[in-house]
């Protein structure tokens, strides 16, 4: 595959073209808010696809990134212009900073403990997000600055910080996936004591990710609430937000590179427009859930390994059919009682 | 002290409904290990149907449910077939994906037909009460309490007493060692799929009974079923019961004594220590040893 | 910029909104949108607005502020729509108001009354009912106006976190207590919350004899089983909304016989003597059948908001919405619920606030007694 | 003093006595076997040593260091190398990818490193070979037989290159004559300071590997010796080698 | 022929492990297969058992054919296969475990009957009984699985490295077991690294290397091909063993 290098940067050209090819505000709105989840399913990817861990508490760092550019803003009388982009950083810290003690002592449990751990951790934040009134006006939620920018020009800034967080969490996840840490961390997912007995320090590595993964989140949590302008405890620390990209990640691959990109790509437009176009007649639920059923269904793997470990089947089935064996009766179809593990199933493995 | 007292009852009492929302829970997520984020969707739908034939047949509430237990039983059959049975790797993360996506579908549905008014299902018993010793306990919540101890003890029975829960287990355990030893490994997956789902319709009556509920009245079920679930231990039947319990029974007590923002502020707290302590929830067991 | 909007004159009206069908809010969704579409065509039968037909452009908000924003973004710029009108709840009537900000429009809207959405400093957003906090004033008068022997000493408050309950609950309590009306219970609880027993248990225990809740319709039917059950007789109940729900509410405690003496307050009522109110409830049942007592407020709320807008389009001759902006700042309007007038910050001080009560089976005004058409019975009846 | 001293470990499951007071040296540079009747403690014996069991008394020292209950890593870290009986690989890791883990991984600048660099591949890559799956290097581990398994673990010990290595069944489902080059490859190295303890039910490659080789029986050791005085002992014919 | 399989091709994913496996095996025999590592023995077992779909090729029993069938209906049919890698369920009891391996069965009296016998046979199986079989040792589980397979009373067995783990005194119990089956008309189809003990107690040996049967005859023609003993048998004949029982 030596046209990678190409597709990318066709990609990259695609996506940095998009709004002014489409400059629509409606088609402008969709894709900031498409790429803000790409890079929060991204940046969980980093943490959830590696590790194997699955976090389903991320939405407290994304309420908490929003709600520390809602407050900085408020402290700091920050005019509505660009200057709330340059926080971002910084409310990303601050999520950074948060995920660290939870980090800790989630960590400490596995698998399903995990899971629910996560969850109610984030459940004490948002509930923390109504109860403290004195910096988050509990229920009756903060007002960010409203930029008066032109209806046509407003996407804009949002989009392009969301698409440079969008390749900077990619860029991250690139180079942690070839890197020595990055090995490690997918040790951790396939047998975390084994790791550790071979010298992975799979708590610290394990927090790390932990800690990159709500930076990220945390950051586009700000950037979303500076885009809505306005920010509410259900909204900023909302429970669906950890399954949107825990859909999206797993439709589009788990622990592979651009899996999680994919996912959102598919998913958050689908469910935008899918709202805008059926939400009157009361189709929208029933089609929006059938789509991920029906992709499921042809793609039972998640986008990127299915069409990885049919690309594999493909070549080897043609490199049998060669001419010089003799060619062989249609293989049967797989047994559906017998398990055929994916062949090459995972992995930039082999490519490198 | 009376006060927190009648908040512990009230708490047990409640505790017994979401033990029964949770028991269809404890087979696919508890010993399946497969996430149903659809649970909270399946237990609405449970209420609906029940809700249907009170409206259209006038059948009392728990005579019902033996109309919508084989019925959801039916569903889950065409679930686990249509769209767990396909998923070969990551199952038990990817059913996150199915379930979702059923949950959807059945929201949307729900909402098409039965539009998003609330509704509430009426009996004598769902006001009803009793009095013991000068405190009044409501019949609902008895009868739900006890349902759920049945249903549950049911389905210990089934899982740790007979050879279907045998082939269950192993399955769970070792798909291939199972298939090798003639366990029809995808008949019972159905099955115990299916039991889950109809035991959602048992949890989804008594919902309906205590709550108004309309197609989206879900989301916010889910997550705490899936608390229960692990903090009595995955696959733990009594410990689903307890854990159920003990969340009730913490939070209504912060809640009148503290205040009720904090009561799951509290109990999620008392969670999080819990299972630092016991990684494997209460009543769960340790994984095997390492060689 | 200015209003966009469709140029040809010829055409329907397009007006854009949307309605939460799905999601957190979607029992009311469908109230708001049926309001709308009354008004549509009551208007549309009396010849149109500046002689077009008003179509209807409506979208599901899901209840998310991505989806509300994307939804306005797209009634703005793909289907051009003429004016705006907002959805439902104040936490999705803000990022509703900013969208239609940046494009100059104005937001009228009937049901996004909380304080924060008045706050944020925009000029386009225009509440045509009670602003919410005062909602809950005319009980607080009603209970301090009894006589002395009658009043009640204690007073217990539950509200639900919510900008829309809570302001209302907090004001009531503040007149009260100034009043002499003892505190007994105060608390406030999560949207979320599920199980409402332990609350209502220390309502109950507290013994108050008024309670006062801050609730939507789940969640006072949920204390009222719990009342019932308990055998808790308190003299008098109100709650923000939920009451006024017509048939769903008798449906969710049981029937009317529960609901007897049960408060509600609230800007409009069937039977109020309002410029148009009486087209709107025939309308209303002629469409969608039921009785007037079916109808719920929010279907008088979103059908303000049209009459609203319609007079001041009138009377600008045209659908500019820079135009609409000024002229609903400065003018006096009429609607279902009375009177409208816009402050500053888009609330309507116009409003008043009725209180009304469940009497065999029907809501009916009982207070201030200008439009009261019956007594208020004091204290409520012990539940059946 | 010996380079691994075993303390009179003791540790109990339950009813069961997995190991009591059990005693046993490695010496530096020797090749130590360890064998005894299936559940007499081996493995673990070796789970104590390496920190995946917590002993109940006992202690175990490492060149006079205690390493009692230290966790794997740290136990790892001193140079302590195991595999596992059952073996434990990566399974969604490819093969090269198996071995890059266990290569040695200095400080902890990990995330600034490659995977893996020119030195490690071709390091990696010639284990591989010398243990004949060279040639799946691209496989997901998953897809190995089982003794490719057992071999790749055994690479991957070896890659790791620890001052000791445990090895718990290196022969059990290998080819006999891969079997003999495995227990080459560990002489070599033996020759080069590398010290084992090597449990192994196969008599033909203890005997013919070992200098000393300790016999368990019920938690606790009941002969010690060369292959030879071993062989002979009437206690280990009668609880293990059976006549 | 007991089981007979002709140009049998197999894979996994994209490509051919087996690359047209012929093999038989007769009825009331002891078959001992042996190669290196990865030569494909474990997929003719597969394959047989029905765990993996033959791709083309036939392979019968009993004259009959079973190719593509699942492994409950080849069960039935009395094949039982005993896997290689390690397959008790730990989290159930040794009882349970062993009790299982009478699935198929509905005979209650008769079950009982076996796992008394079983029981009496492996005392460790009795002693551990009520303990989780993830608690017992290597060998142990080994065992277990062993005996688990003697539940049923099948017709043809599928042993995959019975020896592996085992210590030498019970692998002789173990063999012993193997060869009193055949005494008792049993077929045993074996895979075996312990290549000498294995093909010491077979009447017939196969020694198969990358995806091919390489070798085919009695025992003793394959112990005694100096080539194949070099290859795979791990050189010297001499050495042979202690355990192995001839
Ligand atoms: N976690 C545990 N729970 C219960 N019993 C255990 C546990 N771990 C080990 N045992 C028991 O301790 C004993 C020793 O087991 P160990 O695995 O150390 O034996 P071993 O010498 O390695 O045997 P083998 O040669 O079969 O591998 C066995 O009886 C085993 O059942
Ligand atoms: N699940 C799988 N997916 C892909 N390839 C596999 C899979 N299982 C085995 N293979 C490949 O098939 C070949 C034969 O495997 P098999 O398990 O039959 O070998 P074996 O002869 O039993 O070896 P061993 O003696 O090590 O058990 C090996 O090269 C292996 O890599
Ligand atoms: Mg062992
Ligand atoms: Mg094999």
């Amino acid at each position: 595959m030596k046209s990678k290098p190409i597709w990318l940067l066709a990609l990259l050209a695609a996506a940095v073209a998009l709004p002014l090819v489409f400059p629509n505000p409606t088609i402008t709105t969709i894709a900031v808010l498409t790429v803000i989840f790409a890079a929060a399913a991204t940046a969980w990817n980093i943490f959830a696809g590696y590790t194997g861990y699955i976090a389903l508490g991320h939405a407290a760092f994304f309420g908490t990134g929003a709600y520390s550019l809602a407050i900085i803003c408020q402290h700091w009388h920050v005019p509505a212009d660009f200057t709330p982009f340059a926080l971002l950083p910084l409310c990303g810290v601050i999520a950074a900073v948060v995920s660290l003690p939870l980090g800790l002592v989630a960590l400490r449990t596995r698998g399903h403990t995990f899971i629910v751990i996560t969850i109610a951790m984030f459940f004490v934040a948002q509930l923390l997000a109504y109860d403290l009134r004195g910096v988050t006006h509990g229920s009756a939620g903060l007002s960010l600055p409203i930029p008066l920018w032109s209806g046509d020009f407003y996407n804009m800034p949002f989009y392009y910080a969301g698409l440079l967080i969008l390749l900077l969490a990619l860029a991250v996840s690139w180079w942690i996936r070839n890197s020595k840490y990055g090995l490690g961390l997918l040790a951790i997912r396939d047998d975390e004591d084994r790791a550790l007995g071979l010298g992975v320090k799979t708590g610290p590595s394990k927090l790390l990710a932990f800690v990159i993964s709500a930076f990220f989140v945390g950051m586009l949590g700000a950037l979303w609430a500076y885009y809505i302008e306005s920010i509410f405890p259900p909204f900023a620390f909302d429970a669906l937000f950890d399954v949107a990209i825990a859909l999206m990640t797993f439709m589009g691959g788990i622990g592979t590179l651009v899996g999680p990109i994919l996912g959102a790509l598919l998913l958050e437009p689908a469910q935008q427009l899918f709202a805008v176009y059926f939400g009157q007649s009361g189709w929208y639920l029933v089609l929006y859930g059938a789509l991920l059923l029906v992709v499921i269904l042809l793609l039972p793997e998640g986008i990127v390994p299915t069409i990885r470990k049919r690309w594999a089947q493909w070549t080897a089935a043609r490199a049998r059919s060669s001419p010089n064996s003799p060619a062989p009766a249609p293989p049967l179809p797989p047994s559906p009682t017998s398990q055929h593990p994916a062949i090459a199933a995972r992995g930039e493995g082999g490519e490198r | 002290m009376d006060l927190i007292l009648q908040a512990a009852i009230i708490g047990i009492l409640t505790g017994g409904v979401y033990a029964l929302m949770a028991s269809g829970l404890t087979l696919t997520f508890g010993v399946m290990e497969i996430i149903n984020i659809g649970q909270g969707a399946l237990v609405i739908l449970g209420a609906y149907l029940i809700y249907v034939l009170e409206q259209k047949l006038h059948l009392d509430l728990f005579v019902g449910l033996l109309i919508t237990m084989p019925l959801m039983f039916g569903f889950g059959l065409l679930i686990e077939w249509a769209f767990v049975r396909p998923l070969k790797r990551d199952r038990i993360m990817l059913s996150i994906l199915v379930t979702f996506g059923v949950a959807l579908v059945i929201e949307g549905l729900l909402g098409l037909i039965f539009t998003t008014d609330l509704v509430r299902l009426q009996a004598w018993y769902t006001t009803a009460s009793f009095q013991v010793a000068g405190f009044y306990l409501s019949y609902i919540y008895v009868f739900g309490f006890l349902l759920s101890v049945v249903l549950l003890a049911a389905l210990y029975f089934l899982i740790y007493r007979t050879k279907f829960g045998a082939s269950l287990r192993a399955l769970m355990e070792n798909r291939t060692a199972a298939q090798l030893i003639g366990i029809p490994v995808e008949r019972v997956s159905a099955i115990t799929f299916g039991i889950g789902v109809a035991l959602t319709a048992a949890g989804g009556m008594a919902f309906g009974a205590t709550n108004s509920f309309n197609p989206g009245s879900s989301y916010d079920l889910i997550s705490r079923l899936l608390v229960i679930i692990v903090l009595g231990g995955m696959g733990s039947l009594g410990g689903a019961l307890i854990a159920s319990v003990l969340m009730l029974v913490i939070e209504d007590v912060t809640a009148v004594i503290w205040s009720p923002i904090w009561s799951t502020t509290v109990f999620f707290i008392v969670l999080v220590i819990v299972l630092l302590v016991r990684p494997q929830g209460l009543f769960g067991q340790v994984a095997g040893r390492k060689q | 910029g200015t209003s966009g909007g469709s140029t040809t004159s010829s055409g329907p009206i397009k007006i854009g909104f949307t309605v939460s069908l799905t999601g957190d809010f979607s029992d009311d969704g469908k109230a708001v949108e049926q309001g709308y579409q009354l008004w549509a065509d009551t208007i549309n039968a009396h010849g149109g607005l500046l002689g077009r037909q008003v179509s209807l452009d409506i979208l599901d908000d899901a209840s998310n502020p991505d989806q509300v924003t994307t939804d306005y973004q797209k009634l703005i710029t793909v289907d051009k729509v003429d004016l705006l009108f907002g959805p439902f709840s104040t936490l999705l009537t803000k990022p509703a108001s900013v969208v239609a900000h940046r494009y100059g429009y104005a937001l009228p809207e009937g049901s996004g009354g909380g304080p924060s959405v008045f706050t944020a400093g925009l000029n386009n957003v225009f509440d045509v009912s009670l602003p919410v906090a005062s909602n809950l004033v005319s009980f607080a008068q009603y209970i301090l106006a009894l006589p002395a022997a009658q009043r009640p000493q204690t007073a217990a408050y539950a509200t639900e976190d919510d900008p829309f309950t809570q302001p209302q609950v907090d004001l009531a309590k503040q007149m009260l207590e100034q009043g002499g009306v003892k505190t007994a219970y105060y608390n406030v609880y999560p949207a979320e919350t599920t199980d409402f027993a332990p609350i209502a248990q220390a309502v109950i225990h507290s013994g108050a004899q008024v309670t006062i809740f801050g609730t939507l319709l789940p969640d006072i039917t949920a204390f009222i089983q719990a009342f019932k059950q308990q055998h808790y007789n308190p003299q008098g109940l109100i709650a923000t909304a939920g009451p006024d729900q017509g048939t769903q509410f008798l449906n969710n405690i049981g029937g009317a016989q529960s609901a007897e003496g049960i408060f509600v307050p609230n800007g409009w009522y069937a039977e109020l003597n309002a410029p148009g109110n009486a087209d709107m409830v025939a309308a209303y049942v002629a469409k969608y059948g039921g009785t007037p007592d079916d109808i719920s407020s929010d279907v008088a709320e979103a059908y303000s908001v049209g009459q609203v807008v319609q007079q001041a389009v009138t009377q600008n001759k045209s659908l500019d919405n820079a135009k609409l902006i000024q002229t609903l700042h400065s003018g006096t309007f009429t609607s279902v619920q009375g009177d409208v007038k816009f402050d500053s910050t888009g609330q309507n001080t116009a409003a008043t606030a009725y209180l009304f009560q469940w009497q065999s089976g029907k809501l009916i005004p009982v207070f201030p007694a200008s439009a009261a058409t019956a007594q208020p019975e004091y204290p409520k009846p012990n539940w059946p | 003093m010996s380079m691994l001293e075993i303390r009179n470990i003791s540790k109990a499951y339950g009813g069961i006595q997995a190991l009591s007071a059990c005693t046993i040296n490695v010496e530096q540079g020797k090749i130590t076997g360890l064998i005894g009747p299936n559940g007499s403690g081996k493995t673990t014996l070796f789970n104590v040593i390496t920190g995946y069991e917590r002993p109940d008394a006992g202690a175990v020292n490492f060149n006079g260091t205690p390493i009692t209950n230290a966790a794997p890593d740290r136990v790892f870290a001193h140079g302590i190398g195991r595999t596992f009986q059952l073996t434990r690989i990566f399974p969604r890791l490819t093969v090269l990818e198996n071995m890059h883990v266990a290569a040695p991984r200095n400080g902890s600048m990990g995330i600034f490193r490659r995977w893996s660099s020119a030195h490690e591949r071709s390091r990696a890559i010639e284990l591989l070979e010398f243990v004949g799956i060279a040639h799946l290097q691209g496989m997901p581990a998953e897809n190995l037989s089982y003794g490719q398994k057992k071999l790749l673990e055994f690479a991957c010990i070896l890659i790791a290159d620890p001052q000791v290595i445990l090895l718990d069944e290196p022969a059990g489902g290998v080819n006999p004559t891969m079997t003999n080059q495995l227990a080459d490859r560990i002489r070599l190295l033996n020759q080069r300071g590398v010290t084992f303890l090597v449990v192994e039910h196969n008599m033909e490659f203890v005997m013919g590997l070992c200098d000393t080789v300790n016999v368990m029986h019920h938690g606790a050791k009941i002969a010690e010796g060369t292959p030879i005085e071993v062989r002979n002992d009437p206690a280990v014919l009668e609880a293990y080698l059976g006549d | 022929m007991l089981l007979n399989l002709t140009n049998v091709v197999a894979g996994y994913g994209g490509s051919d492990v087996l690359q047209g496996v012929n093999l038989a095996v007769e009825d009331g025999s002891i078959t001992c297969i042996v190669g290196p590592n990865g030569a494909g023995k474990s997929t003719v077992l597969r394959v047989v058992s029905g765990l993996l779909r033959p791709r083309t090729g036939e392979i019968t029993y009993n004259g009959r054919s079973i190719a593509g069938m699942n492994p409950r209906q080849i069960l039935s049919l009395g094949i039982v296969q005993v896997a290689q890698n390690h397959s008790v369920f730990p989290k159930m009891t040794v009882r349970e475990n062993v009790r299982l391996g009478a699935f198929m069965l509905s005979d209650r009296a008769l079950v009982n009957r076996r796992l008394e016998e079983v029981e009496e046979m492996f005392p460790v199986v009795k002693e551990r009984a009520n303990d989780k079989a993830g608690s017992l040792s290597g060998g142990q589980q080994r065992l277990v699985e062993f005996a688990r397979c003697l539940m049923l009373d099948p017709q043809l067995i599928l042993l995959d490295e019975p020896s592996m783990g085992l210590d030498p005194k019970t692998l002789r119990q173990v063999f012993e077991r193997v060869k009193a089956m055949q005494q008792g008309g049993r077929t045993i189809l074996l895979v075996e690294q312990n290549a000498r003990a294995g093909l010491g107690i077979s009447n017939h040996g196969v020694v198969m290397e990358s995806g091919r049967v390489r070798l085919e005859g009695s025992h003793e023609d394959v112990l005694s091909n100096p080539e194949i003993s070099q290859l795979y048998l791990g050189g010297t004949i001499s050495a042979a063993p202690k355990t192995s029982i001839s």
